[in-house]
């Protein structure tokens, strides 16, 4: 697998605020979709859409916005990122590799008897990895505990937790909010990847969750809606995040398109889990890198 | 609701499979359709999953009966208790999520909504032990067993391929109380040609034999349908008993094995420490008796990830590493 | 213990509207109260303040709002009402016996060993309990399938589900509120005792749940407010909820003091479980009694 | 948090108590004191709980050590990830509520977050068994232990008495994994004079003797002791082990009852089937051997409600009904 690092992480310990232009960031977002095309090939089968709506988001997050250490993943200070909806986790394999949390020929072995790397992300055998999740729901209570804590050891480090829009069903996510809000935790951030797809299809079919807005705002949230396609839109949300002394969490409400960046996935209701045979492999890398070569990025829009 | 469209634009290759065209993998997952078969003869059945109906084919029921089927979403213990308020009304619900969120997240509503108010609910824990394999522990029910047996007033049965998963829906579906049926990953090769005579809280008999008897349950019945062949060969003539039922639980069945055959080996894809083998060990013991006993199964650890079928020749749950435990407990 | 049914309950088939006037509702609460006293007398521990607060309530659903058949408890058209704060099944058994489900001296040997009346309310025991409760958070989701085998089957019965405002705490109410619009249950009702403590203190210190009335907004319901002790509102509020053909969902969120009622129990961090001795049950009855024989009710507010 | 003003206003009679004047009333529940001198000695204890306080006395921790003290309101899997998010950043959060939210509520929270990727959480799950008397099924837990020894990487502990709690918080702060510690109503007599010197996964001797062994947990083993006294009356004489750890488990304990007295009696207040008895079961079925053996407890059943002394009486668990079943076995 090869590695592009990006001039910004060649020290080890990475601040907050990277430099990373919009362009810079379409070009990572697709990167991240090539890479998790090329590591389902090697499983048969994968969560392609799940990553393909928050590859911006993705790519902010670990080139940009969060403070980190590849060389020390368990860094106190470093800000922690939790995927609740863990199935996106082959997404972030390629970028933790690439930022030097582990060598890129780890993954060669995706979801083979005994890797390291599957499905879901595992804190105990992939450095880099804040928590683990698999079970929708979880992450964002482990997320304010995480917050919590950073408030009882004075620390400044941030907590961003990315969720499903389908995972706004779960109620243990609202156990969580409530609590966050009460605490105080202006440490904690959430990201609603609203890709408007769950997984029997569209969460307005299936169990509506809309207004997405009021329901946080309700819950004692600051909002912020984002169009998670568009790179300035991603950057200026997670370069405004309140300082992490403040007192009210943000939840970033980023409209997306779940699997947004090839055509034939793009809002289907068929694409949450699946497998590209050669041909439609090779017509998905294809639209991918064209894109990448143009310097152009997803179009926006959430629909 | 899965709305339908064409399941394969823009599609190229024969090889490429998405979620719809998919469905036809997990063969095994007969029950939408047996439900729906059922639902044609009585009103009273619904059909309930939480964001999987693609996943576990009940879409298969909702095509025929969509006013009978309800999707919740990803919220499983809504799905449960929802369930109850439908029972307590008259119907006949079955609800169907992966056997990790079934058993384990909604363990609480199971025992206080179901079992103790006698709610006839049926809860499909689909994708239990480690089928899931490379999604992890998350996605992984090797606890589902020992939590479900605890739950007085429950049910619990485990078909061990489409056969029996027809049989066994229809030998519960009056039962008075709720039922929890462990179902595997959809993909489970024959054991039954047709769906075979179940008899309530009696093992099934899928072969006779002698010198050793292994009692299986769910996937652990195809590898020791398979380890028995392989012992055959050395001359050593295995009594296969399918465990279909795991509560009510075939304490003669078990008295039997210790009385007729050398010995008894347990196999499940499941924690020995509270499954299958547990069930066997308490009988063996307040028999007074004894006998050769062993029970294999996921030793009380987490799982690998990786593919299904290679996790489980990893634990031994394939003929040949069953046929190994069998031959190591009869030496003992 | 006395029987003092109203006339309205001579058919055996009780209707919604029926008549109660302001004051004999207020008399009917007050009785409730006293009832409560009385059993928990029995047991020698129990939850008069959970029942005090709720007390206007309870009498206006069973002597008034509910459709109702002591004689046929499980007629399939009779209106429904869940407890899950079921904590304060010993203010619901006294109104039941009275109403004819089942003879007074069953109630003598509350919460004893094989009593059928314990601390929570057990549909399998006790004529005239929808469902079990007992466990917070779970009777909001199992009033959605009541509520949702109403329009399966055709049947115009209405669900009630009272919760209380700690409740509103477990992320599984929010799981029902979310699916009880999606499925446009306007034939469910829920009743939020907002009696401003929990059982570690009052919520807003504990795990505070304001701004409620935003929070069941945003999840899709109509909300009105009562003075939960003010005998008109509530039987205004109660007469008013929509046609059980309508598809709203409605959250009646009732202003209430937990304790209300007798005074030194009124809003007291301590209440939330206890006994009382002889002479402070005797203050407490007195207390109480003269209310009902002045024809006053307890004084109104929220605080 | 319980904001303390005069916690008797208005009250006239000595017999009268509210919440606040309730606390001596669980002299038993000495956690919230031991752990809140365990942080005078180290930062990184924490107590959550879920809206009970006031009723698990975790409050006396509160007091002391408000800093490190969080109440969570009634969301007991919210405080179950939290821990897991605190634990992760450094802290040994304990967090408690009822055994029937802790271990089926939390169930999956528990496996998911805690146990597989072990956290140093310490689960208090008390007012186990049938403990809550009245409070009914909801609050009953007779199925905890099943449930969390069917959790792999998840250490099990159950306290007799006050003096065993702070014994075993004190032996189980450092455990790399999570615990559950497994608690009785807080009114449990002394079985110990002053913390018993425990070993890890090994049962507690409390009295000796060859007849029969009883191997009894929580609330059990006072009923056991007067037992073996009632039973000593008439000659014989009882072996009483407290199984204060339930996992890891004392196989070498129940082997040498086997073979050192005349038989084997588990008493627990918790379902037959996954508890206590059945972990003696597996080891002694697995053994290879035979002896008397007899798993006492609640048989699969939900239990009436009633005070809860009246109906430990009721299902036998007295020092009378152990002993009439500790008679029948040694009679069989
Ligand atoms: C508790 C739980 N229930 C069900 C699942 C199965 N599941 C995996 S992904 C998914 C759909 C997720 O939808 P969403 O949260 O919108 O995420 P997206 O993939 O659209 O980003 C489901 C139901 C799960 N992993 N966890
Ligand atoms: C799931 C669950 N957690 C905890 C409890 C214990 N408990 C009983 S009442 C109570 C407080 C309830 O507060 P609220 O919902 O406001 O009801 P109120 O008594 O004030 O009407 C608690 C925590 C319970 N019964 N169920
Ligand atoms: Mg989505
Ligand atoms: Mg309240």
């Amino acid at each position: 697998m090869s590695s592009t690092s990006p001039p910004e992480t060649t020290s080890s310990r990475l601040d907050r605020g990277r430099v990373l232009t919009a362009q810079g960031l379409a070009w990572r977002a697709d990167w991240v979709r090539l890479k998790t095309v090329e590591l389902v090939e090697i499983a048969g089968s994968g969560h392609y859409s799940s990553v393909f709506s928050c590859a911006e988001i993705f790519a902010a997050l670990y080139y940009r916005a969060l403070r980190l250490d590849p060389k020390d993943p368990q860094w106190a200070d470093r800000d922690r990122f939790l995927l609740g909806k863990g199935h996106a986790a082959i997404g972030v394999y390629p970028m933790l590799a690439d930022l030097g949390f582990f060598p890129d020929d780890w993954l060669a072995d995706y979801a083979r008897v005994g890797s390291r790397f599957g499905d879901h992300p595992d804190m105990r055998k992939i450095p880099g990895i804040d928590f683990s999740s698999g079970s929708i729901g979880h992450n964002l209570s482990v997320g304010v505990g995480m917050a919590l804590a950073a408030r009882k050891q004075c620390r400044d480090f941030r907590t961003v937790v990315m969720i499903g829009d389908g995972e706004l069903n779960e109620g243990q996510v609202w156990e969580a909010a409530m609590s966050a809000a009460a605490f105080d935790l202006g440490n904690l951030t959430v990201i609603v990847d609203e890709n408007q797809m769950c997984l029997d299809g569209s969460v307005s079919a299936v169990m509506p969750v809309e207004p997405i807005v009021d329901k946080w705002r309700a819950f004692g949230w600051a909002v912020t809606e984002i169009d998670g396609h568009d790179p300035s839109s991603v950057i200026e949300a997670l370069d405004a995040l309140p300082a992490t002394d403040s007192s009210v969490p943000t939840c970033v409400l980023a409209h997306t398109r779940k699997g947004a960046g090839v055509s034939f996935m793009d809002l289907s209701l068929h694409w949450h889990l699946g497998y590209l045979g050669e041909v439609d492999r090779a017509d998905a890398e294809a639209e991918i890198t064209a894109r990448m070569e143009a310097g152009t990025s997803v179009p926006g829009g959430s629909r | 609701m899965t709305e339908t469209t064409d399941p394969r634009p823009g599609l190229r290759d024969a090889r490429s499979w998405n979620m719809e065209t998919s469905l036809p993998l997990m063969y095994s997952f007969v029950h939408g359709e047996e439900l729906a078969d059922m639902a044609d003869d009585r009103d009273d059945i619904m059909v309930l999953t939480a964001d999987l109906a693609t996943s576990n084919r009940t879409n298969d029921f909702q095509h025929r009966h969509p006013d009978r089927f309800v999707d919740l979403g990803i919220a499983e213990q809504n799905m449960t208790s929802v369930a109850a308020g439908l029972a307590s009304a008259g119907f006949v619900p079955y609800i169907s999520t992966f056997a990790s969120f079934a058993a384990l997240m909604c363990a609480e509503q199971i025992r206080t909504d179901l079992a103790y108010p006698q709610m006839k609910v049926r809860v499909l824990g689909h994708h239990s032990g480690i089928s899931f394999g490379f999604y992890g522990t998350s996605h992984h029910a090797t606890e589902d067993i020992a939590i479900t047996r605890a739950i007085a007033g429950l049910t619990v049965v485990a078909p061990s391929d489409a056969a029996s998963t027809r049989a066994l829906l229809r030998a519960t579906v009056d039962e008075p109380g709720p039922v929890y049926v462990r179902m595997g990953r959809g993909r489970e090769k024959p054991i039954y040609d047709s769906p075979p005579e179940v008899s309530r809280g009696r093992f099934q008999l899928v072969r006779e034999g002698v010198d050793l008897t292994i009692i299986a349950t769910g996937i652990g019945v195809q590898g020791a349908v398979g380890a028995a062949g392989l012992l055959a060969a050395e001359g050593i003539e295995v009594r296969v008993l399918d465990a279909l039922w795991l509560k009510p639980f075939d304490v003669d069945g078990v008295l039997a094995a210790m009385s007729e055959t050398g010995g008894i080996l347990t196999v499940e894809d499941h924690n020995v420490m509270g499954g299958l083998g547990s069930a066997v060990a308490e009988v063996i013991a307040e028999s007074g008796g004894s006998t050769r006993f062993r029970r294999h199964g996921i030793q009380d650890e987490y799982a690998l990830i990786g593919p299904p079928t290679h996790l489980w020749r990893h634990y031994g749950l394939d003929p040949a590493g069953i046929a190994t435990r069998a031959r190591a407990l009869l030496g003992s």
